[in-house]
């Protein structure tokens, strides 16, 4: 509790780190951090810093290395940061960018036309709580139709992994599932599902969080240099996605390669990458507006994310390269 | 008479190429349907081996072996009671494998435990019993398989020379009152000579039949008896010769 | 020449109670209450000393409160699971789900290890591969059950008795194994054959070994379920293994310690059951020190 | 008077040869050959049946090959899998750790097994707990082995011991249980004491029990392995678990059903060892047939 | 001489409450260095069990025992060799809980396979072996313990009477070098009287000392000898009296 909640002094040159702990998942929603690291950004950047790779399959393991001191900055998706912020009171991390964009919907089976259609049908999301779940859960309450947290109500909602899902789908086990890519092209792809909602469609300029970058508050406050540094190879991975981006396809399929011996398939990735859109803006008001449906559908505790954000030295970032700064507002 | 057991010229090895044991060496011997024969013969000739192949426990290595009755039971030299059983447990098992109703079999197991002596211990557990408790248990059980070709291995080793003397006049009323084939292995000369029609001398290893000796005392014998004990000095001589000999 | 001497028979049964106290498990002697007392008092300074360490830990802030909670947080959130009925639901769903699937491991495992180590082509040709099968983690079943079952209840039981039932036809063969020979013996002299030689000798002389089996299958059992729980999600009452992921999906560290400490106590209690038997039988067999 | 006759030694040990193999688990006799022959013929019988049931499921169109692909896709890609040497690096990755946990969790399990056997208190406060830790699913180990160890091969350590050492406790215990008394007795009066008692005594005798123990204990360590290798991934030789859980992350059926074939191969390799354990020891009490 | 053994009084109940069982009722013995005392009473009168209180194996209920000896061997009524452990094996251990070093152990236990005449035996394991051939391993390895005080219970029940005499005669030997005290259990009354310096008869249950007899013969002894006879004569008729009387 001695921690004051007070802006990072960004001082440039500030306290140097021997070695930075990265988060990331072999995921393609990643691929900044993909991209990043094969392509040496990070390294670039960091100079004498040295960058040590930790991946992760899911948020909540490295939400708990986050906790733990294992690592000190992690790529993650929005809900495990939110529900890091609301157990650890707004002491354990930061968010500190954005990464990813959009890319996730609903696809369902054929025969399945209209909202009102999936009464009485079990759609699988990833994870009770997680973001996908809780736009599910809004979407569906928008639709006039209800489910509850056990899988009962108009609607069946079934948290499952995503193999899991993937899975049953295909063998007709449930009828539809609201996921991320690149399960969604590839449920789209190879199961032949439909498209039946793109959440792009459901928000303000088509934009919400997917992905962004987390920094522990201690190493923050201990090494804001750092940070720094992180934050501009990452900036500059983004940037090299956005100019040039069949190079970077290739270049996060290596990565995934790599850590997880097995590349995406072609078609796989190509579609991925058309429904996402990789941003450096936290598209914060996606933040708060997710939160809230996640508590209007009971599924958080009353939160209060305020200064969940610290841009501080992203926007010192851009404006150094007359980019426009970000914000974190809420609207 | 009809023969019973027909040992024929059987050989009996134990294990393979350098490490192996002849136990028994072309032994042949005839038993006779109602006969009482005891074997004897110094430890480790084959006694228990020999038995064992007639109860069809263990293959011949050689010759053949002939034996013609429903039911052959078996009472080891080790009591080897069943520890998951109560005392009476035990021999009513024996009984319930022959398909005796459950009255019947509490019924018949008391009796049997009775005449070994052993009334009141029917629910005791086997570890709660001496030595010599534990032997007659065995008895009880081996007896209560009424098979027809009944073969004990050493059955009075562990009990005192009273006990014994009781179960002598015991098994002798039930061989022959159920006309049983019996081949009794014992150390104690003197109980060969009061149980047996004949007493079979084994060689030591590997064991062969040294003698057959014809026992014509007419029953019932006492142990104690004048002629008993002089049949069983002979024996023994003959033993001891053999001994000797295989010590030389 | 009996002496008259009377001697303190309580004083010499009360040195052999301690003296059993000591050496064995569990004292045959004593009233009812202090047997109780004995086998109480170890297991409640143990938990007194665990709570106690903890706090001390917590105490120390070796690590902030929001990633290891102190006792009181964690007895706080336990005592509120504890008051709500739908926690009981998914306890009884999950030990429903437990039992059902643990007995019919038993039942397969039962006979498939009765099987092979009664038929040696059998044991020579999937004697390895109940072991093999027993180290696959349950995830990797999850496909197959998918396959064969869909997404309904035989599809969890499926993962369970494939986690649990190899365990316990292990215990069964290696407990086969080591029947002793002479019981083997007997158990011919004796005319038995076929089944009730299983049934009179081989299932009794195996059991020390084939209960460690049964206390194997179900660490297996449960754990497979705990996995298996997530495959499907019957609405109503949310199972302990869904409930624990949650948990663990929501950062609560004090509610994941609270259902560690519920799969913990469940644990103990079904370990508790197993003993029970194991100390009857042994007791029947006289193993127990006197 | 033995009479003169020739008996066929030959044939009377063929035949008892025969009655071996129908009777024991591994014929005594016959050359080295024969008996290699003997337990590979129904394996690799076994191995063909299976093979060919899943190709005629696989024809008959059950389900579309994407979910069930084909043998030939699977052994396609197993080839594959097999000639790549960053698949090798990691199952020497994956095998290192899962023995050198193993020898860990041997290490531990017996410490606890042998003074939770000998301490009545210690037993009565902990003995069931080892059962319930053993009931608890890897995957909840994780957060206090990141809270320990961080993100090393020690967290990876620690859940594979956790995961293990309870089994071979629980063997230790169930087998010292069941030494018999007279053992026990013999070795009182030879003078055992302490160390001594357990190196000459208790363990010996509770050999058969520890083993199939220890192959349990193999069982759960290589399943928290697996769960635990997803906490650290090292880039460059990806572990199997890893490798298994990518798989199915990437919904390749066949590449789910390869690693399903290595892990079995593994862990029937494994238990190929402990079975020629197994079978020494048997031979050494004289349990084996004939 | 000054006393080695001192029961007083001594009483064994086994079990609690209705199922208890007196085994033994205030006995009471003393037995002085260097003496050879028998035990003889029928089956089940507490024989073993008195031999275990001794031994320090069980608790007694009752009275006071005293023991003043370096070191107690108990010779078992089952051979209980340990089947991991060849019979060489089973005999080094007992030498080597005693610190003997490794190469005089195999030596040392050599000599007394030797002397129980197994001296081919060595390496088998004790399955291989004959019920009386794994009887004189456990002599074998009792006489390893090197004790000052050897109790043995019914040593030499399953061998037959020749190899019984050597060891008889083997027994003494040691005995009388190396001034062994010696508690012996047996059913043999003529064995009791061969070996014993006293012969002392337990009642059957619960066990009392009937009589305490002194054999007073010059060794050496012989069991055939017709001093021994007449004296187990004597010994087996106040048996016999007593079973009787209990049997009424
Ligand atoms: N299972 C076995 N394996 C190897 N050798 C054996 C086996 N059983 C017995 N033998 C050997 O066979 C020989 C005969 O043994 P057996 O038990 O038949 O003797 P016995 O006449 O019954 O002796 P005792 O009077 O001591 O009981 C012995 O030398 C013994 O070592
Ligand atoms: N562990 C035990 N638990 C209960 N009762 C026992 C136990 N051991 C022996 N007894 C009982 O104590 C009595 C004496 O047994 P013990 O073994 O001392 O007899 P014994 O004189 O050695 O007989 P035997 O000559 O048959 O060996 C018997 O009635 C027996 O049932
Ligand atoms: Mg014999
Ligand atoms: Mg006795």
């Amino acid at each position: 509790g001695s921690d004051e909640e007070k802006p990072t002094a960004a001082g440039s040159g500030a306290a140097e780190a021997e070695t930075i702990r990265l988060g990331y998942f072999p995921n393609i929603t990643h691929a900044p951090a993909l991209v990043g690291v094969n392509k040496g950004f990070f390294a670039e950047t960091l100079g004498g810093t040295k960058l040590e790779e930790k991946t992760f399959n899911a948020g909540p393991a490295a939400i708990e290395a986050l906790f733990s001191g294992a690592i000190d900055a992690t790529y993650i998706g929005p809900n495990p940061a939110i529900n890091g912020w609301s157990e650890s009171k707004g002491q354990a991390l930061k968010i500190v960018a954005g990464s990813t964009s959009g890319g996730a919907g609903l696809v369902v089976k054929d025969g399945i036309n209209t909202p009102a259609d999936l009464k009485g049908k079990k759609i699988a999301t990833p994870q009770l709580g997680n973001t996908q779940d809780v736009a599910l859960r809004a979407w569906l309450k928008q639709n006039g139709l209800n489910a509850d947290k056990q899988g009962g109500g108009d609607v069946s909602v079934l948290p499952q992994d995503n193999a899991t899902a993937l899975q049953a789908f295909a063998q007709g086990a449930i009828d539809g599932a609201w996921v991320p890519e690149p399960n969604l092209s590839r449920l789209i792809l190879e199961s032949k599902g439909k498209l039946l909602v793109d959440e792009k469609t459901l928000w303000p300029n088509g934009e919400f969080v997917t992905t962004h970058l987390i920094v522990s508050q201690e190493f923050l406050k201990k090494y804001p240099g750092t940070v720094k540094k992180l934050i501009q190879g990452h900036v500059k991975s983004v940037k090299y996605i956005e100019t040039n981006n069949a190079e970077a396809q290739t270049a996060a399929n290596a990565q995934i390669e790599k850590l997880s011996g097995k590349a995406l398939k072609p078609e796989i990735l190509a579609a991925a990458f058309k429904n996402l859109k990789f941003t450096y803006n936290p598209i914060a008001s996606s933040l708060y507006t997710s939160a809230k449906n996640a508590e209007s559908v009971d599924l958080l505790d009353p939160v209060d994310l305020k200064g969940i954000y610290d841009l501080t030295i992203l926007n010192e970032v851009l404006t150094a390269e007359g980019q426009a700064a970000v914000s974190d507002a809420a609207a | 008479m009809s023969t019973v057991v027909r040992i024929d010229d059987v050989t009996k090895k134990y294990g393979s190429g350098s490490n192996a044991l002849l136990a028994l060496d072309h032994v042949s011997l005839t038993v006779d349907k109602g006969e009482f024969v005891c074997l004897l013969g110094a430890s480790g000739c084959g006694k228990s081996t020999l038995l064992s192949l007639v109860a069809g426990l263990d293959r011949i290595s050689g010759g053949t072996l002939e034996i013609n009755g429903k039911h052959v039971a078996l009472m080891f030299q080790e009591a080897a009671l069943f520890p998951w059983l109560s005392v009476s447990g035990n021999v009513e098992l024996a009984l319930r494998l022959q398909g005796v109703g459950r009255a019947d079999r509490r019924k018949r197991a008391g009796e049997l435990l009775e005449i070994v002596r052993l009334g009141g211990f029917g629910g005791k557990r086997p570890h709660e019993l001496s030595g010599g408790m534990r032997q007659r248990v065995a008895l009880a059980r081996a007896l209560a398989q009424n098979a027809d070709i009944l073969l004990m291995d050493e059955p009075f080793g562990a009990l005192d020379a009273m006990t014994r003397d009781i179960l002598h006049d015991e098994l002798e009323r039930i061989w022959r009152e159920q006309e049983l084939t019996v081949l009794f292995v014992t150390h104690n000369v003197r109980e060969a000579v009061r149980l047996g029609d004949r007493v079979v001398l084994l060689s030591s290893r590997p064991g062969r039949v040294l003698e057959d000796f014809k026992i014509d005392h007419p029953r019932p014998r006492r142990i104690d008896s004048t002629e008993v004990a002089a049949q069983a000095a002979e024996i023994t001589d003959r033993l001891r010769a053999e001994v000797a000999r295989h010590a030389s | 020449m009996p002496a008259e001497v009377i001697t303190d028979d309580k004083t010499a049964d009360e040195v052999s109670g301690l003296d059993a106290l000591e050496l064995a498990p569990r004292p045959d002697r004593g009233d009812r209450g202090r047997r109780i007392w004995n086998s109480a008092w170890p297991k409640l300074l143990a938990v007194a000393i665990a709570i106690a360490a903890w706090q001390l830990v917590v105490l120390s802030e070796w690590k902030p409160t929001y990633v290891l909670p102190g006792p009181v947080d964690v007895f706080a959130d336990l005592k509120e699971l504890a008051t709500t009925p739908d926690f009981w639901d998914g306890v009884r769903l999950t030990l429903t789900r437990a039992f059902t699937g643990f007995l019919l491991a038993v039942a397969i495992g039962t006979v498939i290890g009765a099987a092979v180590s009664r038929f040696a082509p059998l044991r020579a040709a999937i004697g390895s591969l109940i072991t093999g099968l027993q180290t696959m983690p349950s995830i990797m079943w999850f496909p197959l059950a998918i396959l064969l079952f869909q997404l309904s209840e035989s599809a969890i039981m499926f993962v369970v008795v494939i986690g649990a039932a190899p365990s316990v036809a292990n215990g069964l063969i290696s407990g086969i194994d080591y029947v002793p020979r002479t019981w083997l013996r007997v158990g011919q002299v004796l005319g038995m054959k076929g089944l009730s030689k299983y049934r009179h000798l081989i299932l009794p002389a195996s059991l020390p070994s084939f209960i460690s089996g049964l206390k194997q299958g179900w660490a297996f059992s449960w754990r497979s379920l705990m996995a298996g729980e997530l495959l499907v999600i019957v609405p109503g009452a949310l199972s302990v293994g869904a409930r624990m992921q949650n948990a663990r999906d929501l950062h609560e560290a004090s509610l994941v310690i609270s259902y560690i400490i519920v799969v913990l106590i469940i644990g103990i209690l079904i370990d508790i059951l197993f003993n029970t038997a194991d100390n009857a039988l042994r007791k029947r067999w006289g193993l127990t020190g006197n």
